[in-house]
């Protein structure tokens, strides 16, 4: 009933919105939708990603290449989350034996080699870009649905594996390996197939991105909008469905209003990229200091007592 | 199942934990591994359970080698393991910790679950109508939906338990079980594992405390410095010379 | 012949950046256990500081310390952030701390941008080119060897002569033998974060006359100096040392015969052969 | 004067109660027993002495010359043993680091001097260990299973040197040891620590022939 009512609320916002804003929101749905996967992976399988934009490029020029040589956009879309999935499988079998901070930098290695090809990749439009990838829907509040679609989908499997028996073997993992495989669970493999999960949903998100935008470079693929997607998703809450939603949401709607604020006249032309890396900064460290469990947690934690008084 | 060691040996930095240990459980058997602190008995352990991998030697169940085999390979073949230290899952419910313990005995994977397939739904019952059987065996049913960390220790181990019997278990691996109990939690203890030994279900015991063993076990083997000093019924081990001085020290 | 020697020197003048870079990371991880994903903003800050201070006039050497020490400083002030500011904080687990020197790593970025810019910053190092064995390299290479060298060694010593270098890797050894023996090992953990920041901050401005410096040239310091750290498994100096030395090499001599096409490629993939092989062994 | 005073400590980790109203004493130079199973809470109470736990209730009064050695001896294995003893009189400032004289309390260690600790047995760890916290000049020094892995012959001499440094040289030791028979021997008092509690203390000789203690802790040797 909830999950209803929150879904006619959703769709009733993107035909309220002003143009600018719906730009705003597209932005926010898909990379709610990369963020939904590195909180499965943060969250569920204790591993940290540095690299998720990776497969968002991965899905976004996987999409765009397809499209570009006359593949139907559809195609070219249902296509990009399988093929940042195959290319999790063939990195994570090597790369998800590393741990922790080994994996951190592992997975930061793999985009900067991934940007690093793509910038001299002639196929793939080299540092240029990729240009004259077709529309998939005619106008911004199509992208708008398209994306809150790609958002429901990854909400509600993410929502089901967490419930479900791999879900389970997976969070028992993250406190105890040893007893975990002693209980029968396939770590190794388990930890592969959400890894591969978690790539696909980035690679979905980039497929509607490619079209969105229409043009691709490796330049919209930065090592920092990796580590945005790990801002957000410990920003809401690691361990929760609704916390990389809410994480994505806040921030952006934090970076907007205060970019807003930084192109004001009288602003130095430097006042907007200051004040959003300040905001992922200062945002971040005041919630792993204050708010470890991040803020969906925290706000059901005031909210609970208030409902029993 | 029958479990049988045959000269299993693992050293750590050049000093041997377990040396040319050989045992042979029989089905439905009560062992006892007992011995003094740093005796090899938890490498042992983990030697059978898949936890540490052996440098020379078989381990057998019902015959196959399986000493190659992953640990999460060996719980498939019915072997479920109750650790010392209570690892329990945190973040969970008990009845979830207890529903992790059904993993080997299912299958649905990724997929299945993501678009909640009928087959998958069907194994979710199963495994739930399993996982609450157990726990109210180990006396835990009242305790199902809360978080398994905020369990006391005592009921943290019975959980353990709960999670490996809901593997259906044909051998049961128990390290220390009775470690940090109170008496009377001691006692249901030893009336359960009495109980599972009544079942015909195969159980090796490693234990520290003498006293708790020596009543429950069919047989017990006796560990010294990695090797066996001493096997066979408790009222031979305890007339043993070598096991009296192991267990006493320099007088 | 004389290619080979030129790319050589250029090679470990590069490598001995990284070499630095990660020697800092080393000494942070060994204490604190933390890896310190803000050790390349260390860098960035002392170059931006120094390139001020040299255009305000202050003579050479003297700039260069006050960015080495603004690098000890921000380090520190890391250091306080994520070992907690009390005597008795809990502080972060390592996990945690690598998110938290994720986000100071950005915070640096608003600073640098606010005060420096977001241009690419230089100034000028030792001018002109040496010639070594008909080989001919810009002698700033010479001079970044040159000093990289003896703090080498200086650390060598610190470390193994020293009660309080002991007590640095006793921290390291066995942390919980070290709160036994008395040693306030959260102290000790601010000192290598110093150490580590002023380290960084060495690097930085021992670089940046032949490598521009923009805000965002930390993440190439830090995965180069991570990959050179990790040879040595995060904890030992000297292949930390001889890590960036290989990194640097390497990158140099891909550049030189390669085109430069694949100068990043080579140092990540090393990297990433590195760990794989390190962990399949550790199984 | 007392070296150790605990009066009703209570301490918790995550809810559980490790530790559950104890009390325990050790005068100046006496030596004291406290023996107990394996998670009976023993290592807790070491840890809370040295404040590395915070209890949840209770007091500990002990006397500023506390040095431990700890459970499973705990080396920096990758420093010579000479720096391991030298760091042992860290507290004491730069000055009282000098290990000659230890070396003339323990010539045992005099050979290992320049090995890297983690390269030594169990029982020459052992030793170290020992003489890392005498470097602290303590007045008690509590040990935390003497005993634990080491061959009968290794624990027979390394219990004769505590039991010198207690007799001749009045040094006060708490001994935590789940070899009943070797801590009722080296002591002249005794606890018994099950689940987080105290159930029984008094002079050794006495516990010794208490068939509470030896039903449970002097296993098949009772007889």
């Amino acid at each position: 009933m909830r999950l209803l009512l929150l879904g006619a609320v959703t769709l009733a916002i993107p035909p309220l919105l002003p143009e600018r804003h719906l730009a705003t929101f597209v932005l926010f749905a898909l990379t709610a939708t990369v963020t939904v996967g590195v909180s499965l992976l943060m969250g569920y399988a204790g591993q940290v990603s540095l690299g998720q934009a990776a497969f968002y490029a991965i899905g976004a020029y996987a999409a765009g290449l397809l499209a570009v040589h006359g593949a139907p956009p559809v195609l070219g879309l249902l296509l990009a989350p399988v093929v940042a999935a195959v290319a999790a499988v063939l990195l994570g079998a090597p790369l998800l034996r590393l741990r922790g901070h080994h994996l951190a930098f592992a997975t930061l290695a793999v985009q900067l080699i991934l940007l690093s090809v793509l910038a001299s990749a002639d196929w793939a439009g080299g540092a240029i870009g990729l240009q004259g990838i077709p529309r998939l829907v005619g106008d911004d509040l199509g992208y708008a649905y398209a994306a809150i679609v790609v958002l429901t989908l990854a909400v509600l499997v993410s929502r089901n594996v967490i419930a479900s028996r791999p879900g389970r073997a997976l969070r028992a993992a993250a406190t105890s390996e040893i007893a975990a495989a002693a209980s029968g669970v396939p770590v190794g493999r388990h930890r592969l197939a959400v890894f591969a999960l978690s790539a696909a949903m980035a690679g979905l998100a980039g497929g509607v991105y490619a079209f969105y935008l229409g043009y691709l470079s490796p330049g919209s693929f930065p090592v920092l909008l990796s580590i945005e997607f790990v801002v957000m998703a410990v920003v809401g809450g690691l361990g929760t469905v609704a916390g990389p939603v809410v994480g994505a949401g806040v921030i952006i709607v934090l970076v907007q209003l205060l970019n807003t604020l930084g192109t004001q006249p009288g602003m130095p032309g430097y006042a907007p990229s200051v004040l959003s890396y300040a905001v992922y900064a200062i945002v971040l460290i005041t919630c792993v200091l204050y708010l470890p469990r991040g803020l969906v947690p925290a706000l059901r934690r005031l909210r609970i007592p208030s409902r029993a008084g | 199942m029958r479990l049988v060691v045959e000269g299993a040996s693992r050293a750590f930095g050049g000093v041997w934990a377990v040396r040319d240990v050989s045992l042979t459980v029989e089905p439905g058997e009560l062992r006892a591994v007992i011995g003094p602190n740093g005796a090899g008995k938890s490498t042992l352990f983990a030697l059978i359970g898949g936890q540490l991998a052996a440098d020379h030697g078989r381990v057998r169940f019902d015959g196959d080698p399986v000493e190659r085999l992953p640990a999460h390979r060996r719980a498939r073949r019915g072997v479920s393991v109750v650790f010392q230290a209570a690892r329990v899952f945190h973040g969970m419910t008990v009845l979830e910790n207890v529903m992790v313990g059904a993993h080997a005995t299912t299958r649905s994977g990724f997929l299945a679950a993501a678009l909640r397939l009928p087959a998958h739904r069907r194994d979710e019952r199963e495994i739930r109508t399993a996982a609450m059987v157990c726990l109210e065996r180990t006396g835990l049913a009242d305790w199902a939906g809360r978080a398994a960390e905020e369990l006391p220790l005592g009921r943290q181990r019975s959980l353990q338990l709960a999670r490996a019997l809901c593997a259906r278990p044909r051998l049961l691996l128990l390290d220390e079980p009775a470690s940090g109990l109170r008496a009377a939690e001691r006692e249901r203890l030893a009336g359960l594992i009495t109980g599972l030994r009544a079942e015909g279900l195969t159980i090796l015991l490693v234990e520290h405390d003498v006293a708790f063993v020596m009543r429950l076990a069919d047989r017990v083997t006796v560990l010294d410095l990695g090797r066996v000093i001493a096997e066979g019924t408790p009222a031979e081990v305890r007339a043993r010379p070598e096991v009296v001085a192991a267990y006493l020290g320099p007088s | 012949m004389s290619d080979l020697v030129g790319y050589l020197l250029t090679g470990l003048g590069i490598g001995s950046g990284f070499a630095l870079v990660a020697s800092g990371l080393v000494a942070i991880h060994r204490v604190t256990r933390v890896v310190n994903f803000a050790q390349g903003a260390f860098a960035v800050l002392a170059a931006m500081l120094t390139s001020t201070l040299l255009a305000a006039g202050l003579p050479h050497g003297l700039a260069e310390v006050g960015g080495v020490a603004l690098g000890a400083a921000a380090g520190l002030l890391t250091g306080l952030i994520v070992l907690g500011p009390r005597r008795d904080s809990p502080g972060t687990t390592p996990g945690t701390a690598l998110i938290v020197t994720l986000g100071l790593g950005v915070l640096a970025y608003a600073i640098e941008v606010l005060i420096w810019g977001d241009q690419p910053r230089s100034f000028p190092g030792v001018p002109g080119v040496a010639e070594i064995a008909s080989a001919r390299v810009p002698a700033h290479y010479l001079l970044i060897i040159g000093v990289a060298a003896p703090v080498f060694l200086l650390m060598a010593l610190f470390f193994a002569r020293t009660d309080l270098g002991k007590a640095l890797s006793a921290c390291a050894s066995n942390r919980y033998a070290a709160r036994v023996v008395g040693i306030d090992v959260r102290r000790m953990g601010l000192l290598a974060f110093a150490l580590g920041g002023a380290l960084g901050g060495l690097a930085g401005v021992l670089t940046t006359p032949v490598q521009q410096v923009t805000f965002d040239s930390d993440v190439t310091l830090i995965v180069n100096g991570f990959a050179a750290a990790v040879l040595g498994g995060l904890t030992r100096p000297v292949v930390a040392l001889g890590g960036g030395l290989l990194l640097g090499v390497t990158q140099t001599l891909a550049a030189g015969y390669g085109g430069g096409a694949y100068q990043v490629e080579v140092a990540l993939v090393l990297m990433l052969t590195v760990m794989i092989v390190q962990a399949a062994r550790a199984r | 004067m007392t070296a150790v005073e605990v009066t009703g400590l209570t301490v918790r980790y995550d809810g559980a109660t490790a530790l559950d109203g104890v009390d325990l004493t050790v005068a100046d130079h006496q030596a004291v027993a406290l023996i107990g199973a394996n998670g009976a809470g023993k290592s807790t109470l070491v840890k809370a002495l040295s404040g590395l736990v915070r209890p949840a209730s209770g007091t500990i009064t002990v006397n500023d010359r506390l040095a431990q050695v700890p459970e499973g001896r705990e080396m920096f294995p990758d420093l010579t043993v000479d720096d391991n003893l030298r760091l042992g009189a860290w507290r004491r400032g730069r000055r009282n680091r000098d290990t000659q004289r230890l070396y003339e309390l323990l010539p045992d260690l005099v050979p290992l001097r320049n090995r890297k600790a983690g390269a030594l047995s169990g029982g020459q760890q052992q030793m170290v260990a020992i003489g890392r916290a005498l470097m602290a000049d303590p007045e008690i020094l509590v040990v935390d299973e003497l005993s634990l892995g080491l061959a009968p012959l290794i624990v027979g001499t390394l219990a004769a040197h505590l039991r010198a440094l207690h007799t001749d040289r009045g040094l006060a030791v708490l001994l935590i040891e789940q070899n009943a028979r070797l801590a009722l021997d080296l002591c002249d008092h005794a606890y018994v620590l099950e689940a987080g509690r105290i159930v029984l203390h008094g002079p050794s000789a006495e516990l010794a022939r208490d068939p509470r203690v030896t039903d449970a802790y002097l296993g098949a040797g009772h007889e």
